[in-house]
């Protein structure tokens, strides 16, 4: 954290991504956005995130598609095996399902089965995450899937300036990179830095000090998180939040650090818990760190269910701060 | 309205049952619509509005055992196939007294007693499925037939491919119908498929497929007549294009902002329900008074079931380790 | 453990599986056998697993298809919703990546998204393994993402008797289960009691009781373990294998129980060691049994990488008894 | 062997070409086989003993930097391409010399100094690949085409459909090479497939679509011409089902008993390579010396290639760490 006045402007996470497409289409002219709805003849995306892109880089720079993700998935690989940084859109994350060969089977593998000699350079975003009453088939966070697969790095930002950021270190970067938006950090307003430059990959972010407890977090469960420790505060206990902005690979050194000084952890995370990925960290914790534990490292994620559609069963399912609350709670005694 | 030139020509009874079963969507569809704008009810919603004529002409010869998979934008398809109303109320309200117990909601709802097996909301999706059951239809010596619902766009997603392909190495009894409302949210058909005709596709199946004004109650009769019949003599799959349009755009709350308004001004004004209204009473197979009656009766049961949907209760909190497995997820 | 001599016959794991399905079939008529070459008129089955099937029960419900996942999982989904038990072949694991789809938001949700009105009581069997040199593609040990999927049950066989009694369970059961052969355990020969019925999901398996360390595996891994608690005898090390049948949902209560009476724990599978299904098993152990622990829980897994195809590559990659001897050396200090 | 009615005829020296990468690929083919009999290989290998008239009757026309995607059985693909055999024979071996440093395998094998881009061993997917290959040609501003090879029985899968209905939307210079030679794995063509022609799909894609004999190199040269032109000049994607017979089953060791014994006799009668060797001579195109010593020199060109690809080292266990991102994973 340098001194000096760092200017911002306050924008959404959307506005935020489009500002990284803008900027990473302008500065670089290899750089291609596609997927379904995103040109202006469509509006620009169904969410209107890709609007404008379009109309100013051109229609074959900037392509809507039919509606065939394996399609979508297969030609950002090819145009990144042809010199190309593709970022091609998925509209929601339930969709990779129907690409995962394209994804696993080759973006992720080509690097290595070619003994490198094939770089695939390409960037998924994809929109997820319950509270919307979408229901079973429109609200998955999958992210484990995608850390336990080699070769894919998985990037989850949970604010605008970290949407520009790690955005345009995804473009940039010479691997493929799943970046997962959400419904509850999309549209949630913050100051994002006028010169906001790309934030690497693979490293975390101290979203709040504390010294009695880590809470291990990424994307909008850093926003439960950062209630939690309020709450927490007023109880007396003092929380650090880390935020991994990259999943895999997450920031071991970072969290260790933390834990260690702390002495106890919470991985909250939206995905089931599950062989979920919180089950990474709190294996990794428990093993690099033991005896200076304080505590068990707990695990917060969704019950082991399908996101139910009404609101009730929407709320019980997502993990709320009071969860939060209530597992610090548990190993502070 | 022309006639479709293949017979049979439906009676003046089935005439009036399509009829029913349109306005029954309708009457529906605009009280769902009604009861979001209240806020009285919160949910994603893709209305059928424009598109009653598909699965009412098709409903009027299935049989309850029949079965359909469809989509999100499928509420139209289940109250054809004569879906109470109450249960669906309660569904798209999230309530304990739903098909699903709320579970699901207004993208999956389902009602096997009625053949209303699958709603998906996965572009593509329902067709392997419905083939499954037209496979189980064979198995057990009926004649069930399966319908696969799905739109335009979907046609380009793999699963259509597959699909079609096994049914027809198979020979199995379905019919994919696909509404082609020429639009795939906000892509317009032609932006997004590769050929004129979505029915040309079967050829490439060695499988019948044929384009239907899926607004003419007759020619979408007629044509789901031979398919049905196809299907249920052992004849195989056949895959309908039932060209249409959706008046409310994608999902409730689109601006319609990637058409013009005089191409929306124009396929509004080929409204099949007026249209069919008043081709029936002027061909005299039924009076004025008959259909307001028809309409009357049809509003006081969605005026029940929004009732009845409202007023039950939402679904406990254990409900989320039940239906998980046959067994309940211990706490 | 009863007394008296149980009869056995000496069998594949390849014979296990047909004795299964011709048993299945024949005991109910509901129960379908399709997949890619699976009848006899296509040898049945590229590996011959299926072969008389067709001929014994028909084409109508022995079938082969077309090369179309999606298809045949979408079929075995419609054909259970019609009354069915469908055991439906994936030829290998990696290809369930183009019917996630149909395996992840169908089949494994429609109980639910239904409110319970819909069961799909269908069984995928999937063939996997590093070992013979198949390279990146044709060899990944997938369970990972199925065991954080709600609704499918994870079913690994180690050997000849789990693989009938196991296949059966999975058959009968209620809801979806994918079971996962691999190359190593299918062709070898074990006993198989001569009226193995039904072996029942969720339950381990103390493969070999011991009181130092407890080894916690499934599938071909088994084996490797056996082979290092041979070695670790030899060393004075007693170790306790829990070979756990089902991954998902795992029997946690015979877990933690040898773990409490060991105190050490080391799980072992082929999946890449990364957000696999090690670390759920890990990290349920330290909140578990915080305190009753002499070590930190161990994994051992692949490499983060694709599966290699030159032999020496492809044998660092797999885990061997040694590594399995280091793991438990290095807690045994 | 009958000469294609479209124009244009390949001139003698094209022929010659063509005959060069065929019997370039059967002589690699043969000791590929005689090499894992010895013992001195150890892979699953899938020989396309019979099907190399087809990618060399395309090869002879392309230059350096079209691209192709290929699949499993493609080392005849490669090889038509002008594959080296040192590091083809270092790959398959599993040496640090081979392609992808013995990391892929006789199934990924990739050198995309000469375009041979991606390997697959999915069904399939070598074509959604291939489709953005086109795309990168095109925002080059370059004339290069894309190829996709794949099966008949690739033909059923999503992937395909995804991929011809993208590329016809696109309009991309994109060529689909279906090497139809009637089975797919143990399935005949005719029990996976619902149509009688691959090609008829094309219609469903509004592309173009011609079904060829692949054993004919006349009438490979002519299809694959047009296709090349119509990529080149901006005029969309073909699809191009080349029939042909997999000589030696799906997979090494393969005991064929899916067909019966005659059935694979006259398939084998009707080798393409003998055939055209006689034709060249016949049409005193080549003499029988000039193809004898052309073999000769191939047949060093391989055997130099099996000492040099088996004399390779293995690659260190290091590699594992290596080529999984563009930075080394940490040890
Ligand atoms: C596999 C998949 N991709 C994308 C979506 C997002 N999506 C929902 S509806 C839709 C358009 C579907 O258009 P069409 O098939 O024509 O049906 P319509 O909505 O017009 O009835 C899209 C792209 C989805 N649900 N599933
Ligand atoms: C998605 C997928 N499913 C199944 C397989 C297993 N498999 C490998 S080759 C093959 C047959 C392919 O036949 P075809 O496309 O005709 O190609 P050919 O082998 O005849 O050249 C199958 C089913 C696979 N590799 N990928
Ligand atoms: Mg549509
Ligand atoms: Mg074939």
């Amino acid at each position: 954290m340098s001194s000096g006045v760092i200017e911002t402007i306050t924008m959404t996470g959307q506005q935020a991504v489009s500002a990284a497409l803008f900027e990473a289409m302008e500065k670089d002219s290899k750089v291609l956005v596609f997927g379904e709805d995103v040109a202006d003849r469509e509006g620009g995306g169904v969410m209107g995130t890709t609007r404008g892109l379009s109309t100013k880089f051109g229609d074959e720079r900037v392509k809507s598609t039919p509606i065939a993700e394996q399609a979508i998935i297969g030609a950002a690989i090819g145009a990144a095996l042809g010199g190309y940084k593709p970022v091609a859109e998925i509209m929601l994350m339930n969709f990779t399902t129907v690409a995962m060969d394209m994804i696993v089977n080759h973006a992720a593998k080509l690097r290595f089965m070619s003994g490198g000699q094939s770089a695939v350079p390409i960037t998924i975003r994809t929109l997820t995450g319950a509270g919307f009453q979408t229901a079973g088939q429109h609200a998955d966070h999958l992210e484990a899937w995608f850390c336990h697969t080699a070769g894919i790095k998985v990037v989850c930002p949970s604010n605008p300036a970290d949407y520009k950021g790690l955005l345009l270190s995804c473009i940039a970067d010479p691997d493929p990179c799943i970046i997962i938006e959400t419904g509850k950090t999309l549209f949630a307003p913050g100051e994002v830095p006028v010169d906001q430059g790309p934030i690497p990959l693979g490293k975390a972010r101290i979203d709040r000090a504390g010294t009695d407890v880590t809470l291990i977090s990424y994307s909008s469960m850093v926003l439960v998180c950062q209630a939690a420790a309020a709450t927490l505060e007023g109880l007396g206990i003092s929380s650090e939040i880390i935020d991994l902005r990259t999943v895999s690979p997450w920031d071991r050194g970072a969290v260790l650090a933390s834990v260690r000084k702390t002495g106890r952890a919470v991985v909250v995370h939206e995905a089931v818990r599950s062989f979920g990925p919180g089950a990474e960290i709190a294996a990794t914790i428990q093993e690099e760190l033991f005896g200076a534990l304080k505590a068990p490292v707990r695990r917060l994620g969704a019950p082991y269910s399908a996101v139910p559609f009404t609101k009730p069963l929407e709320d019980a399912w997502l993990v709320q701060p009071a969860d939060v609350v209530a597992a610090v709670q548990s190993i502070m005694k | 309205m022309t006639t479709h030139p293949n017979t049979p020509t439906p009676t003046p009874d089935i005439l009036l049952d399509i009829y029913r079963r349109m306005i029954r969507i309708e009457r529906n569809d605009d009280a769902t619509r009604r009861q979001i704008k209240l806020g009285r009810l919160r949910m994603p919603y893709y209305s059928a509005r424009g598109q009653e004529v598909i699965p009412s002409a098709i409903s009027a010869q299935l049989t309850r055992d029949d079965t359909i998979c469809t989509i999100y934008r499928g509420i139209h398809d289940m109250v054809a196939k004569d879906m109470p109303l109450r249960p669906l109320w309660a569904e798209i309200a999230g309530r304990v007294d739903g098909t699903c117990k709320g579970k699901g909601g207004p993208m999956h709802l389902t009602y096997p007693e009625l053949g209303i097996m699958v709603t998906t909301g996965v572009v593509g999706s329902s067709m392997p499925i419905a083939n499954g059951l037209a496979w189980a239809a064979r198995l057990d010596g009926s004649k069930r037939v399966s319908i696969a619902y799905f739109g335009d766009g979907a046609s380009n997603i793999g699963a259509f491919h597959e699909a079609l392909n096994l049914a027809a190495v198979w020979k199995l009894p379905v019919i994919f119908v696909c509404q082609n409302n020429g639009f795939a949210e906000h892509t317009r058909y032609e932006n997004g498929t590769g050929c004129e005709f979505i029915s040309t596709r079967a050829a490439g199946y060695g499988i019948a497929g044929e384009t239907v004004d899926g607004n003419d109650p007759y020619a979408m009769y007629a044509a789901a007549h031979e398919a049905i019949r196809r299907a249920r003599e052992g004849e195989g799959p056949t895959l309908l294009e039932c060209k249409t349009f959706r008046f409310m755009g994608h999902v409730f709350g689109d601006q319609d902002k990637y058409m013009t308004d005089q191409e929306k001004a124009e396929a509004l004004a080929k409204d099949p329900l007026p249209a069919f209204r008043a081709h029936l009473i002027e061909q005299g197979i039924a009076s004025e008074e008959q259909l307001a009656a028809l309409q009357t009766g049809i509003e006081a049961e969605v005026a029940d079931a929004i009732e009845f949907g409202l007023a039950s209760p939402f679904p406990s909190v254990e409900e989320l380790r039940r239906d998980v497995f046959a067994t309940e997820i211990p706490a």
